[in-house]
């Protein structure tokens, strides 16, 4: 479904990317996990066309999309959460969800996902005509998530999705992801909190200094003494 | 009485003016957090094009008119966005309103050069007929304009609000890069906001310059006072430039006749102060929301 | 809780604040006592923020209000409180993007010692700059020093916000969500060092945060807050078993 | 590379001093008064350029200055305390206008100073029993010290840098302590910088009075200098011009205003030939310069430097080496 | 090579009047040249812009100086000859200005020279046609509030006492006011028989309209800039009827002022002001002054000026008899017209006073 290869990439002249590469199914989640700073967030920010490429590739279905512009990845069914806040601030909580299916031919469509997303986040029907800016944290990166579900993407690029959300909304939101993926809904997440997340997820993907230091099935990274002491929070209990 | 009322009349008459230019200062600090400085020579530079249309290529009114809104969506409109606009954008304000201001000097000068400094009789839009409205002289001018910046305002808001397009355009001003993620264009959103006020300004030139004759340095004034309106009104609200704006014309016209003809540009300026202590986010703005 | 742990530090009666119709806090008042670290918790959207930012002066409450030590705090002013030693993060990111990490820690400090005027003639910042430099060391944050805080990672630079925190003299420090985006190990870092330093310095703690491992482990009281209202209050034991907190909050 | 600072500085000293050694009165007043327009501009770019606040008003600090020193100076004060009360007075009225404004935050700093110019302009121009009207002050005498008097253009000169020299060292002085540092912190951050015990709106307060102080004293050399005072030199057009000195030159870099300053009072001297279009040219490549590098002129040369470093860079943290 | 410096506002808000002034000069000189320049020496016109800035202005003069200009042009704004005329002074160099404030021959400056009347002077010979010939007892100013307008109002105020004549009402404007139905309507309120009108010409064409609209029906006086040709381009029919004290006019029926104005079409492109024929008679009196004196000596210059009188008769360029006096005012003789179906109609000639 996507492929990264050897991706060589930064900002400016610093290079954050040196030679990422992976490649996931189709219909399956990743979770992408490596310690602060690694470049987990620039490797999402490359595929979906928004960081200086220097070399190395990405396919998408077998198509070479590397350098594609933002709007080109959601044509090609595409969606991104960023980590950190993402909202048009002085929208209503409905315009700002209505931008997430902006670009689609099917308005009507559009629309009808609207009211299933706000069904699923109950908060967002309460609070539409409020200004996004107005909302909590949390309800705003609900607001986000819920916007990146209108266009039934193919692929979903998730950058740490429980920040800020409470722990029930966390589950849910896995829930949600693990039905979009049974729906044949490939995810790309980011999460710190790994061993939730890996728990989920199918494939697992440790980045370090920009580099592919692991990639394998989820159930082999959690079993992995390494992994587990460094990224699964395995001595939080001794240090305590 | 019939003084009064002409004081009124006069007032919202050469209210709608600024209101009209307001709205461009609205519009692009909307759009890109941006004063444009040069938004009175905006206003001032259409005329010229209309005037050119009539003496050089010999059209008539009309077709000039039409030509110099072609040439304003171009030139202040496309070139300005493009050339200008969209490379300092990422750079922050100030930037930007160097490079306005220095525009504004640069249209000023050339409208100079290539036509000359003294000022040049334009012909009116509307016919010069007068009516007596209850002891005050109402030129047919002056409701065409009230009439004109009021439907240009009104629907601008409107199309903002109402059209998802208008709202692309909001959101490409308040966070382009969530807008960007969102596949909006965000560079022909903001292009729109440019040609808009590329329009407006024309309208406007086209209104004011049987009244100020077009000249060079028309923008030098009227560029300050239609700022002065857009603040008082509210940064934040299309509309808040049309009270704004009418709001200055008035309050002008009342100061020269009741207080001190001398001190009469500073009424507006004082109840600028006034606005900015009391209500900053102007007189129709809304506040901001949470900041933290 | 021994005896000195009993003393009062921050005291919020009966706060409230609405916005237009919507009750973001509701009557709500505790204690925080010398030396603990207290959690608060509650769903999204229940008024946590918002209850900070009335105790630290960044809006005004509807009605109710605060005090700090036994002095009010009513309309003072954020800088005031920070220099009674009322220190703060925020949820989101805030770091001063183009200084480099090193100004943006050392200027967390600054404002606690001398005088206005003596920051002006005064002798240079040193004892500043080495405790910004060991802070700088603990958070792994050394090969950035010289880099501008807003080209770091959101991790990074929520790590840099912590970093913060920790430069302002003893007192009291309210943490909004400091563990969000963080690496798990950084985590365990941070807590220690909240821990230590709660411990040498007898700093005060108030922590929001949705990790519950983080705040259950951390804490010694744990306050729960939904709709604006205060639900729960206990031990993190006594939390993790309130059936109405976990309906509202922690879910099955 | 830190030894050549001291040696480079006292070269540019020696070089203002040898500048107008066998020049023209015309050469020579326009030293000056490019000397006059740095020390101006030194203030705003603290105010601009490191707190962060527009202030369209600059010129009319000039103007308190340059009216304070006329009047008092053609009173027989000397030059020597008419400076004092203008700084002092310019200070001062930055303090009244600043209160307010910064009360509300924001951008409205600058609309309140844009306001202030032109009611400054509109007092000094209605109020003529005091200020001459339009017709202006003329005639106020150059200082003289211990019986040195500056008269001649070139002694006035050498006065004025004199004085640039003490202004500038006390901007490096408050820039280099940690109310720099403060000031830079709130310009990007004002509500985290709030949190943190740094007094924003008493700070920027002080920022703002004490580039406007840099205003007044400016003024102080004008009057002098031109000899000749009325209100449409202080109006808001020339607190624009101060402006765009600070931010062609680079707002927030050290060197900034004066380059600024240079380029600004220079340039159409070297356009001249251009006839009529010189004010086209030198306003395109104002604005050629904002488009190619915002950061003004010196952030042009640092451009210009960076293109000398390897093209890539290695992240900052793999020395560190990996974890796992 | 002589040279001169010509030093005018050619930006700013006084270019349309620089511009006209400068150009004069270029064609003054341009014929001089082509007539074999002065003293056999060809003539150099090195221009200088004050952008209307009296500070600048002041440092063009000083810069002229160090250029070694031995005569100046200019300048036409007030504002700034006043400030720029202490240089010149300074360095001894004749100045001819295009000025009218009284304020700058008050000042007893030997180097100063007009080349159109200042108001106090222009002023008193309207004002006496206004109580003599019209016969008026009351009366109402409308002017602007710059220095050029100061100086206009404060020479009809003094005249006015002298005639005995009742201002009624008082009406100062802002330079380049777009917006004059405040001022009208102040007008129309009073019980003035006639108004006194010291704008410049485009603020004259805007309050004629304005004054039209508003159906001002009384009698509108004024300086050339309120009947000028340009001002009757821009303000069309409502400037019918208004009436003016005009000195330099290129409407003046004079044959020499005719053939200026023609020639100045056909070289520029656009018809001159006063302005423009101030500037070209200033380049013709140097020459002619230079000649008499017989050297390039600028305070020779400048004392030979003092007294004289050049007729145009034995000086065409001049084109009007002239006379200085020791203040550096000049005397010619003016004509009062009226607007008539847009076209100016001499009422009556004055004599030089
Ligand atoms: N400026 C505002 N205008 C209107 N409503 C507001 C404003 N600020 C906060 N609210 C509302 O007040 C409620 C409490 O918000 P607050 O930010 O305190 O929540 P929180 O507990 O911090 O949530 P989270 O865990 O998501 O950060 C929310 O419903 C929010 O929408
Ligand atoms: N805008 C930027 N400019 C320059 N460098 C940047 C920028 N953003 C990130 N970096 C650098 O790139 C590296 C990788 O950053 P990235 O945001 O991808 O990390 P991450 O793995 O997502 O970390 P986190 O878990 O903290 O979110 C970091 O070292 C950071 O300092
Ligand atoms: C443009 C002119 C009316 C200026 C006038 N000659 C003056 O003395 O200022
Ligand atoms: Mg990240
Ligand atoms: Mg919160």
């Amino acid at each position: 479904m996507l492929e990264v290869k050897n991706l060589n990439g930064g900002y400016g002249r610093i290079t954050i990317l040196n030679g990422t590469s992976f490649s996931i199914p189709k219909a399956s989640i990743t979770t992408v996990i490596g310690p602060n700073g690694a470049g987990k967030s620039t490797v999402f920010k490359a595929i979906f066309g928004l960081l200086n490429i220097n070399s190395g590739s990405i396919h998408l279905e077998g198509e070479d999309v590397t350098r594609k512009r933002p709007a080109d990845m959601i044509a090609r069914g595409v969606t991104y959460v960023p980590q950190g806040r993402n909202v048009v601030p002085q929208l209503s909580v409905l315009h700002n969800l209505e931008l997430g299916g902006i670009t689609a031919k099917d308005q009507a469509r559009v629309k009808m996902r609207m009211e299933q997303v706000m069904d699923q986040f109950p908060m967002l029907r309460q609070r539409k005509d409020q200004k996004a800016i107005e909302l909590s944290g949390g309800q705003q990166k609900q607001l986000e998530i819920a916007r990146a579900l209108l266009l039934d993407p193919k692929l979903i690029l998730i950058d740490e999705p429980s920040i800020g959300l409470s722990p029930n909304l966390v589950q849910e939101v896995f829930q949600t992801l693990t039905r979009l993926r049974d729906q044949g809904v490939t995810i790309l997440m980011v999460e710190q909190n790994a061993k939730a997340a890996l728990a989920m997820s199918d494939y697992g993907l440790v980045l370090e200094l920009g580099q592919t230091r692991m990639f394998d099935k989820s159930d082999k990274l959690l079993n992995d003494p390494r992994v587990g002491q460094l990224f699964l929070g395995g001595h939080i209990e001794d240090a305590a | 009485m019939a003084e009064f009322i002409q004081i009124i009349v006069s007032g919202l008459a050469a209210g709608s003016i600024y209101a009209l230019a307001a709205v461009g200062f609205t519009l692009l600090w909307q759009a890109s957090q941006t004063i444009n400085f040069a938004q009175g020579e905006f206003v001032m530079l259409p005329a010229f094009f209309v005037l050119v249309g009539m003496t050089v290529f010999g059209l008539p009114l009309w077709p000039s008119v039409a030509l110099a809104l072609a040439l304003s969506l171009l030139i202040l409109g496309v070139a300005f966005k493009r050339l200008i606009v969209e490379p300092m954008l990422p750079h922050g304000t100030l930037p930007l309103v160097i490079a306005t201001i220095s525009l504004g000097l640069l249209m000023k000068e050339s409208v100079k050069e290539f036509y000359g400094a003294t000022a040049q009789p334009f012909p009116a839009i509307f016919p010069q007929t007068v009516y007596e409205i209850a002891g005050a002289s109402v030129s047919m001018q002056d409701i065409g304009n009230l009439v004109v910046s009021m439907l240009a305002i009104g629907s601008l808001q409107l199309f903002l609000n109402r059209t998802r397009t208008g709202r692309c355009m909001q959101a490409s001003a308040q966070n382009p890069a969530v807008a960007e993620i969102l596949g909006v264009n965000v560079k022909r959103m903001v292009l729109y906001t440019f040609l808009i006020n590329a329009g407006l300004a024309t309208v406007a030139s086209v209104l004011i310059s049987p009244i100020y004759l077009a000249k060079f340095s028309n923008g030098e004034t009227l560029g300050l006072v239609a700022f002065i309106a857009a603040i008082v009104g509210g940064f934040n609200q299309i509309r808040g430039a049309l009270v704004g704006g009418l709001l200055i014309g008035v309050i002008d016209n009342l100061s020269a006749v009741y207080i001190s003809a001398q001190y009469r540009s500073a009424m507006p300026l004082l109840l600028l102060i006034a606005i900015i202590l009391l209500r900053p986010q102007g007189l129709l703005g809304t506040s901001e929301g949470r900041t933290v | 809780m021994n005896a000195a742990a009993q003393e009062v530090i921050l005291s919020v009666h009966n706060m409230s604040k609405r916005f237009g119709g919507i009750r973001a806090v509701h009557q709500v008042s505790f204690d925080v006592h010398k030396g603990e670290i207290l959690g608060l918790i509650g769903p999204n959207g229940s008024g946590k923020s918002t209850l900070f930012n009335c105790i630290l002066g960044q809006s005004k409450p509807t009605e109710g209000h605060c005090q700090i030590n036994g002095k009010s705090t009513d309309g003072v002013r954020p800088a005031d409180l920070s220099l009674m030693g009322v220190g703060r993060t925020f949820q989101q990111l805030s770091v001063f993007p183009n200084m480099t990490v090193l100004d943006n820690i050392i200027v967390a400090g600054q404002e606690h010692e001398g005088s206005m005027l003596s920051r002006l003639f005064g002798k240079s910042d040193a004892g500043l700059t080495e405790k910004a430099e060991q802070l700088i060391e603990f958070f792994r944050l050394t090969p950035y020093r010289d880099t501008p805080a807003g080209s770091l990672s959101y991790g990074q630079q929520k790590l840099v916000d912590a970093a913060m925190a920790f430069m302002a003299g003893p007192g009291i420090v309210l943490l909004d969500e400091p563990a969000g985006g963080v690496n798990l190990t950084m985590l365990g870092h941070l807590k220690d060092r909240l821990i230590t330093y709660n411990r040498e310095h007898g700093t005060t703690f108030v922590v929001i945060e949705h990790n519950m491992e983080f705040v259950m482990s951390l804490c010694t009281r744990v306050i729960v807050l939904a709709q604006g209202e205060i639900i729960a209050e206990g031990t993190p034991d006594e939390i993790r078993a309130n059936q109405l907190v976990i309906d509202a909050y922690l879910g099955g | 590379m830190i030894r050549l600072k001291p040696f480079l500085l006292m070269l540019g000293i020696a070089a203002l001093v040898a500048a107008p050694i066998g020049q023209g009165n015309y050469i020579v007043y326009t030293l000056a008064s490019w000397l006059i327009f740095s020390i101006t501009a030194m203030g705003l770019n603290l105010t601009l350029g490191y707190a962060g606040q527009v202030s369209l008003a600059q010129a009319a600090f000039m103007g308190i200055g340059a009216y304070i020193t006329a009047l008092m100076t053609l009173n027989g004060i000397h030059w020597g305390l008419a400076v004092i009360v203008s700084i002092a007075a310019s200070f001062a009225v930055g303090l009244l206008l600043g209160y307010p404004a910064l009360r509300v935050q924001h951008h409205f700093l600058a609309f309140v100073t844009l306001a202030f110019n032109t009611l400054l302009f509109l007092v000094l121009r209605n109020e003529e029993e005091i200020t001459g009207g339009s017709f202006g002050l003329v005639g106020m005498p150059r200082p003289s010290f211990f019986g040195i008097t500056t008269d001649s253009n070139i002694a006035f000169y050498y006065f004025t840098l004199v004085c640039f020299i003490v202004s500038a060292g006390a901007m490096w002085w408050i820039l280099r302590s940690p109310w720099g540092r403060a000031f830079r912190a709130l310009r990007e951050n004002p509500i985290r910088a709030e949190s943190l015990g740094l007094k924003v709106r008493r700070q920027t307060l002080l920022a703002f009075a004490i580039g406007s102080a840099f205003g007044g004293l400016a003024g102080a050399l004008q009057a002098p200098l031109v000899q000749f005072i009325e209100p449409s030199s202080f109006a808001l057009i020339h607190s624009l011009k101060i402006l765009l000195m600070v931010v062609v030159g680079g707002s927030g870099f050290f060197f900034g205003p004066m380059l600024g300053a240079a380029v600004v009072i220079l340039l159409p001297e070297l356009l001249r030939f251009t006839e009529g279009y010189y004010l086209i040219i030198y306003s395109t490549l104002v604005i050629v310069l904002m488009v190619f590098s915002p950061t003004g002129l010196i952030g042009a040369g640092k451009k210009l430097a960076e293109r000398f470093r390897p093209k890539h860079e290695a992240r900052r943290d793999l020395k560190q080496g990996v974890q796992l | 090579e002589l040279k001169v410096g010509s030093i005018v506002e050619l930006s700013g808000p006084g270019a349309a009047a620089g511009t006209n002034f400068r150009d004069g000069v270029k064609m003054g000189f341009e014929e001089i040249n082509a007539q074999g320049g002065i003293l056999k020496e060809p003539v150099k016109v090195l221009e200088y812009d004050s952008q209307t800035d009296p500070q600048v202005s002041r440092a063009m003069v000083q810069k002229g100086i160090d250029d070694g200009i031995y005569a100046i042009m200019g300048t036409v704004f007030s504002s700034s000859t006043v400030v720029n005329m202490l240089v010149a002074r300074q360095a001894g160099i004749p100045q001819f200005t295009g000025s009218e404030a009284p304020s700058i021959v008050a000042m007893k400056n030997p180097y100063i020279f007009r080349t159109a009347f200042g108001s106090q002077k222009g002023v008193p010979k309207l004002a006496k046609y206004m109580s003599e010939t019209m016969g008026l007892k009351k009366v109402g100013v409308a002017w602007a509030n710059t220095e050029f307008g100061k100086g206009g109002h404060k020479a009809f105020v003094d005249a006015m006492k002298a005639a005995n004549i009742e201002i009624v009402v008082d009406v100062p404007s802002e330079q380049a006011q777009a917006d004059f139905s405040a001022d009208v309507l102040k007008l129309k309120g009073s019980t003035a028989e006639a108004f006194f009108i010291y704008y410049t010409e485009e603020e004259s064409a805007r309050f004629l309209r304005e004054a039209r609209k508003q159906g001002l029906n009384k009698p509108l006086l004024g300086e050339t800039t309120l009947i000028g040709h340009k001002v009757i381009e821009l303000a069309g029919d409502a400037a019918n009827g208004a009436m003016g004290h005009v000195g330099l006019t290129p409407d003046a029926d004079i044959p020499a002022v005719k053939e200026m104005v023609e020639r100045f079409k056909t070289k520029f492109k656009y018809t001159p002001d006063h302005n423009a024929i101030k500037g070209y008679t200033a380049a013709w009196t140097l020459k002619y002054v230079t000649e008499m004196v017989g050297k390039p000596d600028s305070k020779a210059i400048a004392e030979k000026l003092h007294g004289l009188k050049l007729t145009a008769k034995e000086h065409p360029g001049v084109l009007m008899d002239v006379s200085w006096d020791d203040t550096g005012e000049m005397s010619r003789e003016s004509f009062v017209v009226k607007v008539e179906n847009g076209k100016q109609v001499v009422q009556a000639v004055l004599p030089p006073n």
